[in-house]
């Protein structure tokens, strides 16, 4: 419902609102869900925070997050990786320790490949985390500093005719400060 | 500083009773860090005097040690390892806490960790460095070290990964990479905070560093799930690093090392030391860079109770150990044991001894652990009875073993003492540095800390109370000028 | 840098009573985990890394690629030919493998006999060089100064300093008598007039050269690629001791 | 033409195959020896002939008295005998005991699985070898070596051969320098250079062909060196009679009184060394 | 003389250094730097013998000369390098074994210390100028000071003494077995009694270090390797300080030094009164002494007890046949020839000698009563010209033989030698000599070789030093110049010998001569003999009641006399006993430790009426609570970087005590004074521990056991 409701709009602007506390933030939110602006919804709305709110999640419902999954195949591919790894190693090694003792030896390829298990597992978490957390790239501007001392700020993208109504209810909830582009 | 001018506020004398006064402004936490990294006071700098020259001194008895050989370390056909193994153990432990507890207590949700897991940390990443280089230096071709990396050549040689040595090189190439990740990572957002406000090359650095952070909601969320990830890979890894490094020891066949006992022992050794750094770098940083904000003596208070329980932990481990050999009636460990207890090195044992088991206890008075001085050495001889048992581990055991041949005492050369002070150096130094480039108290998660508090704790309102109607904290700076930036 | 330009707003009031309040967000039921399609993917995993590994092995092993059939004929070896060209060693007499070996055809066993025999091949004696050049090409010809310096050393009693070509290192203990006994005379395909293709697994054709040159790389991965392809020992103390 | 799928195959069989076998499987030789400690009278020639043979470095008064001295032979010397009673009269009533302590060349040497770069492990002649130049130094296998046999060059050795005596140096095993552990490897290049002698002549290697330097010497031929894998061998016959078998430590003797014994046979490193017990007149 | 001859054998070439030399850099940083082009040379020989493969070692026949045993030798020759020495498994002597002063022949040879120039007066010469040096002060009574020397090596030095007017030859080896000859020829008629040690059930050895240093070492331990075999044989020891032999005995009896005759005689009188051993055949004289030698009397003069005696006696008689050996007094070795009559050992396990058909080239065993004779001459100003060789007078005299002064007042003293040793600094000219492994020579041993056997001595390798010559070219080349004649036509000492081994084994074929390089050894014809029993021996018995602290200094196998005091090798190989290395100590009793106030490594002065020594002392219990025994070989002033300055010379401090039946030295009558000197170092030994604290490692049983086992009752 989101992509097509986007079609019909064409977003021209985008608003940043900058609020003192959390609380002015969520009321804006509340309003946004209870469509006091007509075409937003809370999927627009990205919230800007100096800390990790518990409740963001609330306000803004749930976004899953495939982190968790990087890591479980990250740590998988490092334990089967490990031990055929050493494995291999073990058995290609020319100067093999001959005389019986084993050439592969299991008890001491299992604390290696745990290792290993760990290691792509945090690797592998890391690369989701900065793909999921869309680091690492050019983000849009609309950023005021205050956000990492203070401030919380509401980013959200508008057509014309939603702007007067966007910017009403921010002063409203006694907005700060408001700052905007254009997209086209 | 600052506060000369004002009578003496509570969170600055011994009677401060919360983790932080959750009135502490936002702004003022961010103003507050990002001084530190700006003008410390001028214990900073002796402190970095101090190490670069035992650094220096290090590198020297290196070169030397390369030219001639390992015999100037003092090291014979019975004692092969000697300080630069127990050394290493000793910074293994070290840097233990800093991602235990910062994990453990994050996971636990207990808040208070927040001013203090981010230097405890750095600590951790740095004793790991430190740890990383006596493997090397003790090789005698050290120029031939990278072999027990496992690399495909033509020659078809590979590492013997029976050999618990490789598995160290494993566990602690895992560990460091974890571990520096781990701090990396919820470094993030002050990174942002930094860049925000820097200006200059580190302005460029931070930018770079902060990866383009802003604060954006689906950051966040995504931030708490890695950063718990992380810290549920690092708890299980922490602890088999350091029952990686007792194998050292454990998988041996000489008395006195071969003990089942010993993966444990060393884990509870490793926290041990690794809280009492905690304390001593927390009373450093705080006198450093003015944190009386947020290095807060209740905080210390928790810090030191839990080195206790530590303590204790250990304790018993430790009496464990020599139980457990006493009773197994292996000759030659008991030998090994009895000379430990009145051996030539007697002296050290029962010295680690006091400072392992003894010392702690003077945590459990309160006067201790409110006076920064007292607290400042008693926490370091508690490291200092930790080396000694990493020493008392190694040691005796070579000086008997199995064969009476072999029986003979020995005493460490300069090259060894050298090598073994200069990491200290090297330690503080990297420590140093980095607390100076980068914030050594996570701004975000006082304010978190703050922010919660502020809406859950609601007892000491009368506290409250008089803070805003009279007596405020210090100003923040705004601008800070030279007289306040010098030591008081 | 100052941070005199920070932005302090202290006189914000934070948090005021009641900030909790619940907004009904839908919360997605929690899914069980698919067991199977992980194993089998991990099945997958496991098969590529070994593929990967496979074919970098083979690279490094050289599989196919140095151990090109064109070079030496030994019947029932497999060997590198890696491309290798020395640097020119002077010699106190240049003598010619091209004319003697090549041209004249001499076999390399019979200046080099103690290679049949013993760890090294050894430099022929002089007695050996003068036993023919005191009968063909020999001094007075006045044409071959070579051979002039030769004979003026084996009349004053002198013997030349060579200069070694194929050194390895000393703790590199080859033995040119097993490796003859394996290819050459053990080998029942093998014909002892061409020794030469013995030799030249490891010294390069020396037809092709004038002056003796290092023709092969003679490293640690040269050995271990023709012991692993001929079952030589895989013992590091045949060679290291 | 090896494969590494194939390898890895190949070292999962040879793991079961050790493990049935009691890991003696593929041995071509099993070098040991006896030394009758009874013949023995500590006389040193044994010693000075392995620094003659392996380029041993001699290092001085006070490297020695540093314990770093490289005489992979030692010969020690006990005044107690508590199996014969204690000599408790005024002066010594009896000689002392000498004991010629070498590389014991353990089948499950302590050292072996400790190296990281795989420097010292097991040859298919049963013995425990040392490769020099990829030895990096760790120092790991000598202290989990129980006899303290293994030693390591702590200082460069190459002022111990000053001209011309560097002329004497044994050009068949290479000149250890520092950094580098070593150890008695029971004269490997003898073996090899017999070995390679039988081949030439194209006879099997026979008894006797192969003497260690230490065995050649001694003048009561006390020491005694042979493949116990050759049944009738001298070594492998006094091994049988006094009823010692590899690859246990609890050796099962139905006459009590046999002189024959392992030192450190309850650590179970299985050393291929045999002493004969000495005999004292009471 | 000529000074530079080819060497006509040239496969002994060096052919550079086949990778050893650079094996120093053998496995240093970084390891693979020496894969590298055209950096070492290579070199090949002229025209090899076929058998001569580079890469394979050649193993030549030789003749060892560290001690006068003189055993057969094998070197391993490589690429014309020595390499290693093994026993010549041809010869009687040593069946293929050999010592560690045997093994560090090499160290001799190859020595950094060796002179490679003459030199006149401290200066370095040529070999016309120290020849010219030699000749100027003309003839004169020209005398010669060896070690002990036998074959054609002393013919030659016979001709030239001959030639230059019959001056004396001393012949000087301070470990010497004098005593023990002269009391055989006297009692049994012969002075080399072959000892068949691996006959005997028993041996009782009086001061006889039989498997040290006493006459032929390795001979004697070859035959204790049998005679350990079941039946087990019992070895006795009695002597004040342990020595190799007491080390490994079953029974060591510490005596009061210089009693061992009262033992010996003890023992007697225990066989003729406890066990009724007939002394038939001994003189009344003889058997009154023994009477009197009643387990009292002993105690008194020896501490050892009745039941020890008795002890003995019991073994001797349960175990027959037995030997019993003795050296360091006449009387003493006469008493053991004694008990050796008593026991009916002659025939069984003593057997007559045989002599050599050639006389002029058995060995002249060499005795300290030549060195007492050389100084008394010398001090007489009797000598012009000594020729000094293989013996270090200045290191070994006694004080009292003020040997300073002696060779002050000789004419010219002439060291041919390959050391600077204290006596070499004392010689106006010194003429290098080659070293063993470099020489030609033929050596009849002393003892033990087998009826009529010449070891023949060959070079293994070419001269490290052109400007050394060997021993027997030297020797042919004074002949000449001396005027002898009929050496004219010897071009140098291999012709010479060549020659001489022909007219011997009777045939100049190259294939014979071949054979006895090959053998290294030949036969010459030998004439029998038969004991002569004399019964009528007088034995004095010293009174040594009242001895206090005696000094006696004992000879080891390693640095012997102290001429192997600059062989690293042996430096470094420790003590039999002590386990010492590259230092002197001092053996004392516990008591007299705790009496004298010293413990473990510290240091005491030994103060005799001659000088003084300062050392560390070694407190055990292998010597008996009245000696101080200062082993021999240390404590040189000149002897190359290894010995100079390293341990003292207890030689030096002896009292001049003549044993007026021998005229040998006592090495163990000198009454000291010791003292603490207070300081203490750490005395380097290979292990600080006598015990084995319960572990299993060198285990011991009774040899009741053993023979249960192994037979042998």
């Amino acid at each position: 419902m989101v992509d097509h409701h986007k079609k019909r709009i064409v977003k021209t602007k985008r608003l940043l609102g900058l609020f003192g506390d959390f609380d002015a933030a969520f009321e804006v939110i509340a309003d946004i869900r209870r469509y006091r602006v007509p075409g937003l919804t809370v999927d627009d709305v990205t919230l800007k925070s100096p800390i990790e709110h518990p409740e963001i999640e609330d306000v803004l419902g749930e976004r899953p997050s495939n982190i968790p999954k990087f890591a479980f195949w990250g740590g998988l591919f490092g334990l089967v990786f490990g031990f055929l790894f050493l494995a291999s190693a073990q058995a290609n090694f020319l100067a093999q320790p001959s005389g019986g003792k084993p050439i592969i030896t299991i008890p001491s390829n299992i604390v290696l490949a745990y290792e290993m298990m760990i290691l792509f597992g945090v690797l592998a978490t890391l690369m989701g985390f900065i793909i999921g957390a869309k680091l690492m790239r050019k983000s849009e501007g609309l950023y005021d500093t205050a956000i990492t001392v203070d401030q919380i700020g509401i980013v959200i993208e508008v057509a014309e005719e939603q702007e007067h109504p966007l910017k009403a209810l921010f002063a409203k909830h006694h907005v700060i400060e408001v700052h905007e582009e254009t997209l086209i | 500083m600052a506060d000369k001018t004002h009578q003496t506020p509570k969170h600055l004398t011994g009677e401060q009773v919360k983790d932080i006064d959750e009135n502490i402004a936002w702004a003022k936490i961010n103003a507050d860090v990002l001084r530190s990294m700006e003008n410390p006071r001028r214990g900073y700098w002796v402190a970095m005097f101090i190490s670069v020259t035992l650094f220096a001194i290090m590198i020297y008895a290196e070169i030397f040690q390369y030219m001639f050989g390992m015999g100037p370390a003092g090291l014979n056909t019975s004692h092969m390892w000697d300080l630069y193994i127990s050394t290493f153990v000793f910074w293994i432990g070290m840097s233990h806490s800093g991602t235990l507890l910062s994990a453990i207590l994050h996971i636990v949700h207990a808040d208070w960790r927040k001013p203090i897991y981010r230097f405890a940390e750095a600590m951790t990443t740095f004793s790991l460095m430190t740890a990383g280089i006596f493997p090397i230096i003790h090789l005698g071709r050290v120029w031939n070290f990278y072999w027990v990396m496992p690399y495909m050549s033509d020659r078809g040689l590979w590492p013997n990964f029976r050999s618990p040595l490789i598995w160290d090189a494993f566990a602690i190439s895992t560990y460091l990479t974890s571990s520096i990740l781990f701090l990396y990572i919820g470094m993030i957002p002050d990174l942002a905070i930094c860049r925000d406000n820097a200006q200059g090359w580190r302005k460029t650095l931070y930018s770079w560093l902060s990866l383009g952070w802003r604060g954006d909601d689906a950051q966040w969320r995504s931030f708490r799930v890695t950063y718990l990830l992380i810290a549920c890979f690092l708890i299980p890894l922490a602890v088999s690093v350091h029952s990686i490094v007792s194998m050292d020891f454990a998988m041996s066949i000489m008395p006195g090392w071969h003990v089942t006992t010993f993966p444990p022992y060393f884990v509870a050794g490793a926290l041990y030391s690794g809280c009492a750094a905690i304390i001593t770098l927390f009373i450093l940083l705080r006198y450093f860079f003015a944190f009386e904000h947020f290095m807060t003596f209740p905080i210390l208070d928790k810090v030191c109770k839990l080195t206790f329980v530590i303590a204790m932990v250990w304790t018993y481990l430790n009496l464990v150990e020599f139980a457990s050999v006493w009773y197994g009636h292996d000759i030659p460990s008991k030998e090994v044991l009895l000379a430990k207890a009145n051996g030539p090195y007697s002296p050290f044992f029962w010295a680690m001894m006091f400072f392992g088991s003894v010392l702690p206890f003077f945590l459990l008075s309160k006067w201790i652990r409110r006076n920064m001085v007292v607290l400042f050495f008693v926490s370091v001889f508690l490291n200092v009875g930790m080396w000694l048992e990493r020493w008392m581990i190694v040691t005796p055991t070579l000086s008997l073993g199995y064969h009476p041949q072999g029986f003979n005492v020995m005493w460490p050369g300069w090259v060894e003492w050298a090598i073994v002070g200069g990491s200290f150096g090297w330690f503080g130094m990297l420590f140093l540095i980095f607390v100076k480039v980068f914030p050594s108290v996570s701004m975000y998660e006082v304010k978190e800390m703050v922010f919660h508090r502020k809406r859950i704790v609601y007892e000491h309102v009368d506290e409250v109370m008089n803070m805003h109607a009279g007596v405020p904290g210090p100003e923040p700076r705004t601008t800070p000028t030279p007289q306040n930036t010098g030591g008081s | 840098m100052t941070w005199s330009e920070q932005r302090g707003r202290t006189d914000l009031p934070m948090g005021r009573e009641g900030a909790n309040k619940h907004m009904s967000a839908d919360r997605p039921q929690s899914r069980s985990f698919p067991w199977v399609r992980t194993i089998m993917a991990a099945g997958v995993v496991g098969a590529l890394i070994v593929l990967g590994v496979q074919i970098l092995d083979q690279e490094l092993r050289g599989g196919e690629s140095p151990l090109t059939p064109t070079g030496p004929r030994v019947p029932g070896a497999v060997f590198p030919t890696d491309p290798f060209e020395g640097k020119d060693v002077p010699q106190p007499i240049n003598y010619s493998h091209k004319l003697h070996a090549g041209d004249l055809g001499i076999n390399c066993l019979y200046c080099h006999t103690y290679a049949r025999r013993s760890k090294v091949a050894g430099i022929p004696p002089t007695s050996k060089c003068m036993g023919c050049h005191t009968i063909v090409a020999t001094a007075d010809d006045g044409d071959k100064p070579e051979i002039e310096k030769l004979t003026t050393l084996w009349n004053d009693g002198q013997n030349p300093a060579w200069n070694k070509v194929n050194d390895v290192p000393d703790f590199v203990h080859f033995s040119h008598e097993r490796h003859l006994q394996k290819f050459l005379f053990n080998n029942p395909d093998m014909d002892i007039q061409d020794s030469r293709e013995v030799c030249a697994m490891c010294h390069g054709d020396m037809v092709e050269v004038g002056v003796a040159k290092k023709m092969r790389p003679l490293t640690m991965g040269f050995c271990n690629t023709c012991h692993e392809n001929n079952d030589g020992p895989a013992d590091c103390t045949r060679c290291h001791k | 033409m090896p494969s590494l799928l194939g390898n890895i195959f190949k070292g999962w069989t040879d793991y079961s195959k050790g493990n049935e076998e009691g890991g003696h499987h593929d041995y071509e030789h099993m070098y040991a020896m006896v030394i009758d400690l009874d013949l023995c009278t500590g006389c040193n020639a044994c010693s000075t002939a392995c620094y003659a043979e392996n380029n041993l470095p001699v290092v001085g008064e006070d490297k020695f008295g540093a314990r770093q001295a490289m005489h992979w032979m030692r010969i020690e010397r006990y005044f107690d005998e508590p199996d014969v009673g204690e000599s408790d009269t005024e002066t010594q009533s009896r000689g002392a005991s000498f004991l010629p302590m070498m590389c014991q060349h353990c089948n499950a040497a302590p050292c072996e699985p400790v190296c990281p770069v795989g420097a010292t492990y097991h040859t298919l002649d049963g013995l425990n070898a040392q490769v020099y130049n990829r030895c990096i130094g760790s120092r790991y296998c000598a202290n989990n070596c129980p006899f303290r046999v293994r030693y390591f060059n702590f200082y460069d050795t190459a002022e111990s051969w000053p001209a011309p005596m560097e002329q004497q140096l044994n050009p068949d095993l290479s000149v250890r320098s520092k950094g580098v552990m070593e150890k008695c490897t029971m004269c490997i290049q003898r073996t090899r250079t017999g070995r390679d002698k039988a081949v030439r002549e194209g006879r099997e290697l026979q008894d006797g062909d192969i003497q260690t330097a230490c065995q050649q010497t001694c003048p009561t031929s006390a020491i005694l060196f042979g493949d116990l894998l050759d049944k009738n061998s001298a070594v492998s016959q006094i091994w049988k009679r006094q009823q010692i078998k590899l690859g246990t430590y609890k050796q099962d003797k139905d006459n009590p009184d046999l002189r024959g014994y392992r030192i450190f046979e309850e650590l179970n490193v299985d050393s291929k060394v045999l002493y004969l017990e000495r005999v004292r007149e009471v | 003389m000529t000074t530079t001859k080819i060497d006509r054998r040239n496969f002994l070439k060096v052919l550079g250094l086949g990778g050893a030399g650079a094996a120093l850099a053998g496995c240093d940083m970084p390891s693979y730097a020496t894969l590298e082009e055209g950096e070492e040379q290579v070199f090949s020989y002229l025209a090899p013998e076929e058998y001569v493969i580079p890469g394979i070692g050649v193993w030549y026949a030789s003749t060892c000369l560290q001690c006068p045993a003189g055993c057969g030798v094998h070197g391993r020759v490589r690429e014309g390098r020595a390499l290693k020495l093994e026993g010549n498994p041809k010869t009687k002597l040593n069946a293929g074994k050999l010592c560690q002063m045997g093994q560090a022949a090499l160290q001799t040879h190859y020595n950094p210390d060796r002179i490679t120039k003459p030199r006149v007066n401290g200066k370095d010469a040529t070999w016309p100028e120290a020849l010219a040096a030699i000749n100027e002060k003309g003839g004169g009574n020209i005398v010669w000071l060896t070690g002990a020397i036998s074959g054609h090596q002393r013919v030659l030095l016979d001709i030239h003494l001959k030639a230059t007017g019959g001056g004396k030859h001393y012949a000087v080896e301070t470990v010497n077995t004098k005593a023990w000859e002269a009391a055989s020829a006297d009692i049994i008629g012969d002075a080399h009694p072959n000892l068949h040690i691996d006959k005997a059930r028993a041996v009782l050895s009086f001061n006889a270090d039989f498997l040290g240093t006493w006459m032929s070492p390795v001979k004697f331990m070859t035959d204790y390797g049998r005679f350990r075999a079941a039946p087990r044989g019992v070895l006795t020891v009695v002597e004040p300080a342990m020595s190799l032999s007491g080390a490994n005995a079953d029974h060591w009896v510490a005596a009061r030094p210089g009693s061992e005759t009262a033992v010996a005689l003890g023992v007697a009188h225990v066989l003729a009164s406890k066990y009724g051993v007939t002394t038939t055949g001994l003189s009344v004289s003889t058997t009154d002494t023994i009477a009197t030698m009643d387990a009292s009397r002993v105690a008194a003069l020896s501490g050892v007890d009745g039941a020890t005696l008795s002890k003995i006696a019991r073994t001797l008689v349960a175990n027959s046949p037995s030997l019993v050996i003795a050296d360091g007094h006449y009387d003493t070795a006469a008493a053991a020839q004694v008990l050796n009559l008593m026991l009916g050992n002659l025939g069984s396990t003593l057997t007559p000698s045989a002599d050599l058909g050639a006389p002029h080239l058995t060995n002249i065993g060499g005795t300290t009563q030549a060195l007492t004779a050389f100084a008394e001459d010398a001090n007489a100003g009797a000598i012009d010209i000594a020729f000094i060789t293989g013996v270090n007078p200045m290191f070994t005299a006694p004080y009292g033989l003020n040997m300073m002064d002696a060779l002050d007042k000789i004419g010219t003293k002439v060291a041919i030698t390959m050391f600077e040793d204290e006596t070499t600094t004392a010689c106006d000219v010194v003429l290098p000599l080659a070293s063993p492994l470099e020489d030609w020579g033929t050596h009849v041993p002393a003892f033990g070789a087998g009826a009529g056997q010449i070891h023949i001595q060959q070079p293994l390798m070419e001269k490290l030093h052109a400007d050394a010559l060997g021993f027997g070219d030297i020797l042919l080349g004074l002949a000449q110049d001396g005027g002898a004649d009929g050496l004219d036509d010897f071009e140098d000492y291999y012709g010479y010998l060549r020659t001489a081994i022909s007219a011997l084994i009777g045939s100049d074929q190259e294939a014979a001569w071949n054979a006895v390089l090959q053998a290294g050894q030949t036969t010459a014809p030998t004439l029998e003999r038969a004991f002569t029993i004399n019964g009528d021996v007088t034995i004095n018995v010293a009174d040594t009641t009242a001895h206090g602290l005696t000094l006696v200094t004992t000879a080891r196998q390693g640095l012997y006399d102290g001429r192997h005091a600059n062989l690293p090798w042996l430096q470094e190989a420790p003590d039999q006993i002590s386990k010492a290395v590259w230092d002197s100590w001092a053996e004392i009793h516990p008591k007299t430790a705790t009496k004298i106030g010293v413990k473990d490594g510290d240091y005491v002065s030994i103060q005799s009426k001659g000088g003084s020594i300062t050392t560390r002392v070694f407190i055990y219990k292998g010597v008996h609570p009245g000696t101080i025994a200062v082993p021999m070989g240390r404590g040189h002033s000149h002897y190359g970087r290894y010995a100079t300055d390293v341990g003292v010379n207890p030689l030096n401090i002896l009292d001049v005590d003549i044993d007026p039946r021998t005229g040998e030295i006592n090495t163990d009558t000198t009454p000291v004074k010791v003292k603490a000197t207070g300081d203490n170092r750490y005395l380097v030994r290979l292990m600080d521990t006598d015990k084995q604290y319960g572990r299993k490692l060198a285990a011991t049983i009774p040899a009741s056991q053993f023979h249960r086992t192994e037979g042998g009752a």
